[in-house]
């Protein structure tokens, strides 16, 4: 034995060898030996810590520093800075994905800090390959305990009582499997271990055989020594060599130490094992198939009954645990069953290891208590969802499991409560998914699974899953019926119910789960031949395309720009979205959160090309060019409100020939675009002209006129074939808050209204506080900011990550020196004399899940604070103004008008759409609701309701792609000491070459065959 | 044995433990369809059409694996279980070539059956098919159509366990699992003995013999050509099956009328050279006994067993007798004898057997079966099968036929030859022969107890006058193969033996009637031994043609021209 | 497939093969095992191997045939000088591994599940690998590589047949 | 191995080396001031003979760590023992004879060897 100053133990398990462990730790070595520091530092190897894709891990002890992502050319300074100078080297630390916090050891990195480790308590911690660690470890002094101090009997007994259930997924108590076996006469009896792990996304069994093999041994002779069996068999994957590897050399340790053969501890009990190799078949995870391939024949099912506890491997009785079970067992009996009861719930104790996969920011392997729940395992250990996206499910029990959706993340995790909502808890894997999964496509892809998996011997699994397969396979192709769905459901229900062994009884699970959550994917494929998520391939030119409400063909002109047809490709954006120049700079672009670019460098400046495209053709051509108009067809359409919406059923209608009025209340035309968005962003002059251009085609546009007030809605109905409301949301939410009659309370849309219809507001000096997290706080506190205000404060009761604004707005806002108090809000507004002094807040913390995913806020008793505070601008949200509908001539609920699938209301005749039907929204899904219901009105006026062009394009590459990683092209933007002092445009447009540049980058996903 | 109660659709049944819940359902009164299952061959649940509902289980049970427990409850036509058995027999429908009306099966099908039992009328779905492996023409004996192919493994289990010979296996996994010969080799590269019992398990069309019909019919009508048929032993109480008879009738004399309304100019019977073949084997028997030959002397008549022994136990051919089979010798002498005696030009004779049997399909491709050296000896070779569907075809009422009797000469024959038919039938028409030329007196009873039945292997040993001869019989090869290996690890004890390939002999070869199972299997056996004590003639040496034969033609047992045309040789196979 | 036959060098792999059916002699239960060291020693499992097998350890070659036809992991195809195994494991389908497989099927001009007419490469698609922190992930002869991109994975495999 | 006490013996011995790893704040910590300075000083050798005087004796409850410049350049060899409970006790301008008489005083006797303390 001897003694270092310092031990280094590095992770040799399979995840941190992929990320070039080995030359890591090769490396260290060496240094270790330059530097002359061989005696006093000492380098192990170890099994898996759990981070895998922050590999390859490492600790140097005593001071427990976690360093992540080393690699061979950072190991000089780690050494001479850590090991040397004793200096902590921060850049090797891990860092929190969204908080951005350090951890320099395990207690203070989130990952670590959260977890209760039972079965993988030595994983990373010893050297997997060195019997006295593991013994130094307790590893073999419950197996002592039992052989010497307890009958086969106590030994089952404690297991019993403990409570422990199969980790495999089952979740069958082990204690009574043991006894089943236990009660079997038999010459022989055996006891094997299930590391055939198949799941794909676990990877749990892997981890402890690498990191702790001799725990596995140790619960095997347990379980040898409660049900009589004196050999045990390891049915592991070929697939994991170095479990493998390990496995063996451990039993061959343990041979020799004494610990496996005869008498083992004098006690008269003999016990031997030996490692069979798997082959690649998910099916040998069942028990009875595993046995037929330790027996050399193909992995196909037995019928149960008998069971293996009576009739096992070559027909003798026999016991199955997997390597997780087994791991636990050894600390059970040392510790006691009461000990092993105090962790985890009622019905489920212990803990459980989670394989944390997919698209969570912290990837590994964690181990929790049983009832843990699934929203704190996911955003508290596993770090959330990365690149801003939205949780959307989680599956559990691979592909015999099914899927928990964003409304349940509180639910605890333990066997029942997974079983309660559809799914299970298999052996552990738990893989987050996000918006960009289509949740028929991931139940297509386990039934593949399945399909490829099925040993193939029933009927049921064979034939069954494969028409299943075959359905959803339609489905993702559009060519689905609606009929389909009742016949998965009825396939899926059936087949569960007839075939021969688990595999095939659970192989319906994930479709069966996605459409009892998911259905509306299900019918969006087969109804609207559409996928959200932009994954069925089938049904989109590219992700973009697909993202786009308003169905703007991207790549198309984006090609154009590189040919030089600017034109061309300004009539490209219009022929789907009226308002390119609008959307060029407001849009909140999501066909940019599915660009594929994203997987390589950054995706594309979609917004900024769009914007491009219109200066362009405006500085070229001197206006923006007017569309060709229909010859008049005679009929009528008046439209309430020169919104988004309202403007783009406009364009369409008077397009196709109709006689089109436009009602506004305002002085001004626009609606939300001129008195909802600040200049700075969308100057007023830009957006005139692009109204001029839907004037100039010839639609009548009518302002300072309300509908209910001066016109009645009844009245118009009766003057037009038809007619269209889309008066937006106009009004701003009440806080319901004490103090808001005081002066300098007023809420954001007003404020942004008044300015934006000229009123002089003079903010110099003053202390502002916009509450809510939405664009229109971002827009209030900016423009405050450059009134002159000295200090805006922005109040949200989440946090940031959680606000609805644009990330780029929110981002702008603190650069222009905003302050943002996030997890508060506003109880009250504090008065002098009448007039507004402040704002008492109260912290907040936070709580359960909301159904949206979010965290909902919960008050912290007594944290009141106050903030300063002349002006308070409330920006939460806004409801729609019922003047409208005076009269009540339309049905309508919370004064929004009710609308059938047509987007017509009650009354025939008079349609209505946008915010005033879906609540406040992007301008981009007005320019959709608009399209769409110009082309219901064009078919209820009798035509065919086609607004678009449907002339084919032809797809094919004519340039080469910009191929090499290459960050997208900035966006210039103003100078900051001329942002605050006015309202010019902040965002200055691409210049050509840029926009070229930026051009290149696109992949050409809608060009199928490259 | 212990017993248990259950209750079965609301009735209270008692069976011993260990019972199946589709065997307790029998008692019940209960018929529970099953596709895969055949009992004490293939138990292994795979086809989920006999699902059960059992109170309390999770999942349907399939009642065919399931053994029961005390107290429980099954429903065997819940809507539950119906739904169940529905869906499996329509997936099990969307996989299959559907060439119903043009399939040798048609009719005779347990899927079409179970599709009706079940009342299916549609199919929800549609879809791929699996693996499109093409049709298996390559043996004159056996086609496989994979495309028909239910994957129920009967004949994995009959090819493994009862003949083991495991030419063919379940290849792949899932849903391109086929049932087929290693590598994608044919089944005539495959070690496959030809024998059929797939044929006879397969409950679809995906496992056929190879049919001759048309073939004999274009013979038939050439008036150039001379055509004769012999009927092997077994046939004739089989034949009656295909025609709604009930297993174990004996329909002989009609399938002589039946024959002859065909056209076929001379109807004789296989039994005439079985005698032949005793005379001729008892001989070979006795010399070997007296020579210090090759012992134990076994017998040659069953084309499967000798692909069985030359494939797998090359080293043993020795042990053979070098007899040809019946059938063989039967050809050898028509296009010899025969053609000599009636003045006919053999190779205008077309020489034709119904025989229970697909190896001898492939026997009588054989290129050393030609005395003639132009045409095979046995031209044609027609199952018992495709017999019954040329009178169908020819649409003759069978069951109204007379009974008519064999021609002469190649028609006489004793109950020695019918005897053929049944495992320990050549064993005891040679013991008949070989004590009353050895003993030479009359034996005081014909019939050899020990010989008969279904057990796998028999054996006795008999006095012949102080000479103290060890016989067995063995019938289905994986009982064969038994015997073998004693012959192979030198420890033997037997004189002669006799091998039949298919268990309960040729009455239960691949050529019979489907279905062929134990009890049919018996039944024909009784009807065989009976035709055995209808004969007036019972002893092979006393048939009066094979004295006449012998006496005109061939001169002595084992004599030259008995060598030329009756026995052959043996060649050791591998795999190509 | 012939030809790789005859290109087996039966002179160094029989003595092989012979001591490994002798260390199993008649065990059928080692079957499995067999399988496993033959294709190691081999590197696939061609036909004269299966029936060596078949008759080192007394079973049919059919029964060979299909368990070597049931699992995944054998092989009756020699396999490529660069083996590549790409994981479509949940984790690594989720993001983004069938992108990969079309890449990396362009870029090879093979599809998955055959060797390259050179014999360099073949590509194959493997169950989870274990190594789901690392999604998409691949092993070129057996080496995994991990946090793949489309391009990555080409890059990759670019710099190890440079190397 | 033939019983529990044979077991027990390996983890005994196994225990002290990984000791290291643990988490026990009953530890006494023996700081090393290692920086530049104190490497040239001669820290190196102190480190080294603290801890070959610490296996010697067997001391498992002891770790001995390193730290960067302690801030007193002119005193290097510096080393710091840190035990819960009481004071840090800091020695100076030591040597590796120095360093094997603290370890027997201080961290076998428990009495602080005050010729080297410089922090009272």
């Amino acid at each position: 034995m001897k003694l270092f100053r310092n031990h280094i133990l590095v992770c040799a398990g399979t995840g941190c060898e992929a990320s070039g462990g080995l030359k890591v730790r090769k490396g260290l070595v060496e240094e270790i030996k330059k530097r002359g520091l061989e005696e006093e530092i000492k380098v192990v190897e170890t099994g898996c810590f759990g981070f895998c894709k922050f590999g390859p891990n490492m600790v140097i002890y005593p001071e427990g520093v976690f360093y992540t992502a080393v690699k061979p050319q950072d190991i000089p300074e780690l050494v001479e800075e850590h090991l040397i100078k004793g200096r902590i080297v921060e850049r090797l630390l891990f860092k929190e994905e969204l908080t951005k916090e350090t951890g320099a050891t395990t207690d203070e990195i989130k990952f670590f800090k959260n977890q209760v480790r039972i079965a993988l308590r030595n994983c990373g911690h010893i050297n997997p390959e060195s019997i006295e660690e593991a013994i130094a470890r307790d590893v073999y002094f419950g197996m002592g305990k039992a052989l010497t101090e307890m009958t086969p009997e106590d030994v089952a007994d404690v297991i019993h009582k403990s409570g422990l259930r199969g980790r495999g997924g089952g979740g069958f108590p082990t204690g009574l499997k043991w006894k089943f076996t236990a009660k079997e006469e038999a010459d022989q009896k055996y006891i094997i271990c299930n590391a055939d792990e198949g799941d794909p996304g676990a990877f749990m069994d892997r981890s402890i055989l690498e990191g702790d093999p001799h725990s596995v041994i140790e619960g095997m002779v347990l379980g040898g020594y409660a049900t009589g069996a004196t050999r045990g068999y390891v049915y592991c994957r070929a697939e994991y060599p170095l479990a493998v590897k390990r496995l063996k050399k451990a039993i061959n340790d343990a041979r020799e130490n004494g610990l496996l053969g005869k008498n083992i501890f004098e006690s008269g009990f003999d016990f031997d094992l030996e490692v069979r190799l798997g082959a690649g078949a998910f099916v040998c995870g069942e028990e009875t198939a595993l046995m037929n391939s330790i027996e050399g024949k193909r992995g196909e099912p037995r019928p149960k009954p008998p069971f293996p506890s009576v009739s096992g491997l070559w027909g003798k009785p026999s016991t199955i645990n997997n390597v997780e079970t087994f791991a636990n067992v050894g600390a059970i009996i040392r510790n006691g069953w009461e000990w092993f009861r105090s962790i985890g719930t009622e019905k489920s104790p212990g803990t459980k290891v989670f394989a944390l996969a997919g698209k969570i920011n912290n990837n590994g392997l964690v181990e929790v208590p049983m009832g843990t729940k699934l929203g704190d395992v996911i955003f508290d250990i596993g770090g959330g969802v990365p690149a801003g996206k939205k949780f959307k499910a989680a599956q559990t029990g691979g592909p015999s499991g099914g899927c928990i959706p964003v409304e349940h993340l509180n639910v605890p995790i333990d066997y029942d409560s997974l079983i309660e909502l559809g799914t299970m808890m298999g052996s552990g894997g738990l893989i987050v998914m996000d918006d960009d999964t289509c949740m028929v496509d991931l139940a297509k892809y386990f039934l593949e699974f399945v399909k490829d998996e099925s040993c193939g011997k029933c009927t049921a699994c064979r034939i069954g899953v494969t028409r299943m397969l075959e359905v959803l396979d339609r489905i993702t192709k559009g060519k689905g019926k609606l009929e389909d769905i009742d016949l998965l459901i009825e396939m899926g229900e059936d087949i569960k119910l007839s075939a021969l062994c688990g595999l095939g009884q659970s192989a319906p699970n994930p479709v069966l789960s996605t459409i009892k959550y998911f259905r509306h994917e299900y019918e969006q494929h087969i109804v609207d031949k559409y996928c959200t998520a932009s994954v069925c391939a089938t049904l989109f030119n590219s992700p973009c395309q697909n993202a786009c409400p308003a169905n703007v063909d991207i790549p198309i002109y984006i090609d154009l720009i590189r040919k030089g047809d600017y034109k061309g490709a300004y009539e490209v954006i219009r022929e789907e979205n009226p308002l390119p120049l609008t959307c060029g700079r407001v849009c909140n672009h999501p066909c940019e959160f599915k660009c594929n670019r994203a997987k390589m460098d950054e995706p594309i400046a979609i917004r900024s090309l769009k914007r491009f495209v219109t200066d362009y053709v405006q500085a070229n051509e001197g206006h923006l060019p007017v569309p060709q108009v229909a010859p008049a067809n005679g009929k009528t359409v008046a439209i309430v409100g020169s919104g988004p919406a309202g403007l783009t059923a406009a364009f369409y209608l008077k397009r196709k020939g109709y006689n089109v009025t436009v009602y506004e209340s305002l002085p001004v035309f626009g609606g939300m675009l001129t008195v909802g968005i600040p200049e700075y962003r969308l100057p007023k002059a830009l957006l005139a002209e692009e109204i001029n251009t839907i004037q100039a085609m010839g639609v009548n546009m009518v302002a300072n006129t309300t509908i209910g007030k001066d016109i009645s809605l009844q009245e118009l109905h009766g003057k037009f074939d038809a007619v269209y409301v889309a008066v937006g949301a106009h009004v701003e939410k009440s806080m319901g808050l004490p103090g808001e009659d005081l002066t300098g309370f007023m809420t954001g849309t007003n404020y942004l209204r008044d300015l934006a219809l000229g009123k002089k507001i003079d903010l110099t000096g003053k202390k502002i506080v916009v509450v809510g997290g939405g664009n229109v706080a971002m827009d209030a506190a900016r423009s405050s900011r450059r009134l002159g205000a000295e200090n805006v404060t922005i109040v949200y009761r989440r946090d940031i990550k959680d606000m609805p604004a644009i990330p780029e707005e929110i981002h702008e806002a603190q650069h222009e020196g905003i302050t943002i108090l996030s997890m508060c809000n506003p109880v009250k507004v504090v008065g002098e004399k009448g007039k507004a002094v402040g704002v008492e807040c109260i912290k907040m913390r936070p709580g359960d899940f909301d159904r949206s995913g979010r965290r909902r806020p919960v008050e912290i008793e007594g944290s009141n604070f106050t903030i300063e505070a002349d002006i308070i601008i409330p920006a939460i949200g806004q409801d729609i103004d019922g003047m409208y509908n005076t009269g009540n001539v339309v049905e309508a609920k919370w004064n929004m008008p009710v609308v059938g699938k047509n987007y017509m209301t009650s009354v025939e005749g008079i349609f209505a759409g946008g915010d005033c039907v879906t609540g406040p929204d992007t301008v981009v899904n007005a320019v959709k609701a608009g399209k769409e219901a110009a082309s219901a009105i064009d078919e209820y006026l009798g035509g065919n309701g086609q607004v678009v062009s449907d002339a084919y394009v032809k797809r094919e590459i004519a340039y080469t792609i910009l191929e090499e990683e290459c960050p997208r092209a900035g966006m210039p933007l103003l100078d900051d000491r001329d942002r605050l002092c006015g309202f010019t445009e902040v965002e200055l447009g691409y210049g050509l070459d840029a926009a070229l540049k930026e051009a290149g980058r696109c992949l050409r996903c809608d060009v199928k065959d490259k | 044995m212990k017993q248990i109660n259950l209750c079965i659709d609301g009735k209270e049944v008692q069976v011993p433990a260990g019972t199946t819940i589709l065997a307790a359902a029998e008692v019940a009164g209960k018929k529970i369809p099953t596709l895969c299952f055949l009992k004490d061959i293939n138990e292994i649940g795979a086809c989920r059409v006999c699902l059960v509902e059992v109170e309390g289980a999770r999942t349907l049970s399939a009642s065919c694996v399931t053994p029961v427990s005390e107290g429980m409850k099954v429903h065997t036509n819940s809507p539950k279980v119906r739904r169940a058995r529905r869906l499996q027999v329509e997936l099990l429908l969307s996989d299959h070539e559907m060439t119903c009306p043009t399939c040798i099966r048609n009719g005779n099908c347990e899927l079409q059956q179970v599709a009706e039992d079940l009342g299916i009328r549609d199919i929800r779905f549609t879809g791929g098919k699996k693996n499109s492996a093409p049709v298996d023409r390559s043996t004159p004996s056996i086609i496989r159509d994979p495309q028909k192919c239910i994957l129920c493994r009967r004949c994995v289990s009959v090819c493994t366990a009862t003949q083991t010979v495991e030419a063919i296996a379940a290849t792949n996994r899932g849903f391109d699992t086929v049932i087929a010969p290693a590598n994608g080799r044919s089944l005539a590269d495959s070690p496959c003995v030809k024998c059929g019992q797939c044929v006879l398990v397969c409950p679809t069309g995906a496992l056929i013999e190879r049919e001759y019909v048309e073939e004999v019919w274009e013979a038939l009508g050439d008036p150039t050509k001379h055509v004769v048929v012999q009927t092997a032993p077994a046939t004739r109480v089989a034949i009656g099956e295909e025609f709604g008879y009930d297993p174990g009738s004996i329909n002989t004399g009609q399938m002589v009328a039946g024959l002859r309304a065909l056209g076929f100019d001379k109807v004789f019977d296989t039994d005439f050279t079985a005698d032949l073949t005793i005379l001729e084997e008892g001989n070979e028997l006795l010399q070997r006994l007296n020579n210090g030959g090759t012992l134990p002397m076994i017998t040659s008549c069953s084309p499967g067993w000798i692909n069985f022994i030359e494939f797998f136990y090359g080293d043993e051919l020795d042990h053979l007798s070098t007899c040809k089979s019946p059938q063989q010798m039967f050809g050898a002498l028509v296009k010899s004898y025969y053609a000599e005696k009636y003045d006919l030009n053999p190779d205008d004779i077309i020489c034709v057997s119904i025989m229970p049997c697909t190896a001898k399909k492939f026997e009588a491709g054989r290129t050393e079966m030609s005395v003639t050296g132009n045409t095979p000896d046995v031209d044609y070779v027609l199952t018992t099968r495709e017999l019954a569907r040329m009178i169908k075809q020819a649409g003759l009422n069978f069951n109204e036929l007379p009974e008519e009797e064999y021609d002469a000469p190649l028609g006489i024959s004793t109950g020695a030859g019918v005897i053929f038919g049944a495992t320990g039938g050549v064993m005891e028409a040679a013991l008949r022969t070989v004590y009353e030329v050895v003993v030479e007196e009359e034996l005081p009873s014909l019939d050899f107890e020990f010989a008969r039945g279904l057990e796998g292997v028999k054996e006795a040993e008999v006095d012949l006058k102080g000479t103290k001869v060890k016989v067995a019989i063995a019938h289905g090869l994986s009982n064969a193969r038994r015997l073998l290996d004693q012959i192979k690890d030198g420890t033997s004890p037997y004189h002669f033996i006799e091998v039949m390939c298919c268990p309960g002999g040729c009455i239960g070869g691949g050529g019979q009637p489907i279905p062929t199972n134990t009890e049919i299997r018996q039944k024909r056996i009784d009807a065989t031994y009976q035709a055995d004590r209808d004969m007036p003639l019972r002893k092979s040496h006393e048939n009066p043609a094979v004295t006449t034969l012998y006496e005109e033609y061939l001169g002595k047992p084992l004599g030259e021209k008995s060598h030329h045309l009756l026995h052959t040789h043996y060649t050791k196979r591998r795999r190509k | 497939m012939s030809v790789m036959i005859e290109n087996l060098n039966w002179e160094e792999i029989n003595p092989q093969l012979d001591a490994l059916l002798e260390e199993y002699h008649g065990d059928k239960s080692a079957l499995i095992e067999v399988l496993h060291k033959a294709q190691e020693i081999v590197g696939y499992l061609p036909e004269p191997v299966q029936e060596k097998i078949a008759d080192g350890l007394n079973v049919s070659l059919s029964d060979v045939c299909s368990v070597i036809s049931f699992y995944s992991h054998f092989s009756t195809k020699p396999k490529g000088k660069y083996h590549i195994a790409l994981c479509l494991g949940t984790a690594c389908y989720v993001k983004g591994a069938p992108d990969i497989v079309d890449r990396l099927e362009k870029e090879l001009k093979l599809k998955s599940g055959d060797t390259t007419d050179d014999g360099l490469f073949s590509l194959e698609m493997v169950r989870c690998l274990g190594a789901c922190g690392l999604g998409p992930v691949m092993t070129i002869n057996g080496e995994v590589y991990g946090l793949l991109s489309p391009d990555k994975a080409v890059t990759t495999l670019k710099e190890i047949t440079k190397a | 191995m033939k019983s529990i006490k044979d077991l027990q013996k390996i983890k005994e011995q196994m225990l002290e080396e990984i000791q290291l790893r643990e988490k026990d704040p009953g530890n006494i910590q023996v700081e090393v001031g290692m920086g530049t300075c104190g490497i040239a000083s001669g820290a190196r050798e102190v480190m080294q003979a603290l801890l070959d005087e610490v296996t010697k004796r067997n001391l498992t409850k002891v770790r001995v760590v390193q730290t960067g410049c302690i801030g007193m350049c002119a005193e290097e060899p510096l080393v710091i023992i840190k035990q819960p409970g009481k004071e840090d006790v800091v020695y100076g301008n030591l040597d590796e004879n120095a360093a094997r008489q603290i370890v027997v005083q201080h961290l076998v006797n428990g009495t602080p060897a005050q010729e080297w303390v410089i922090n009272e």
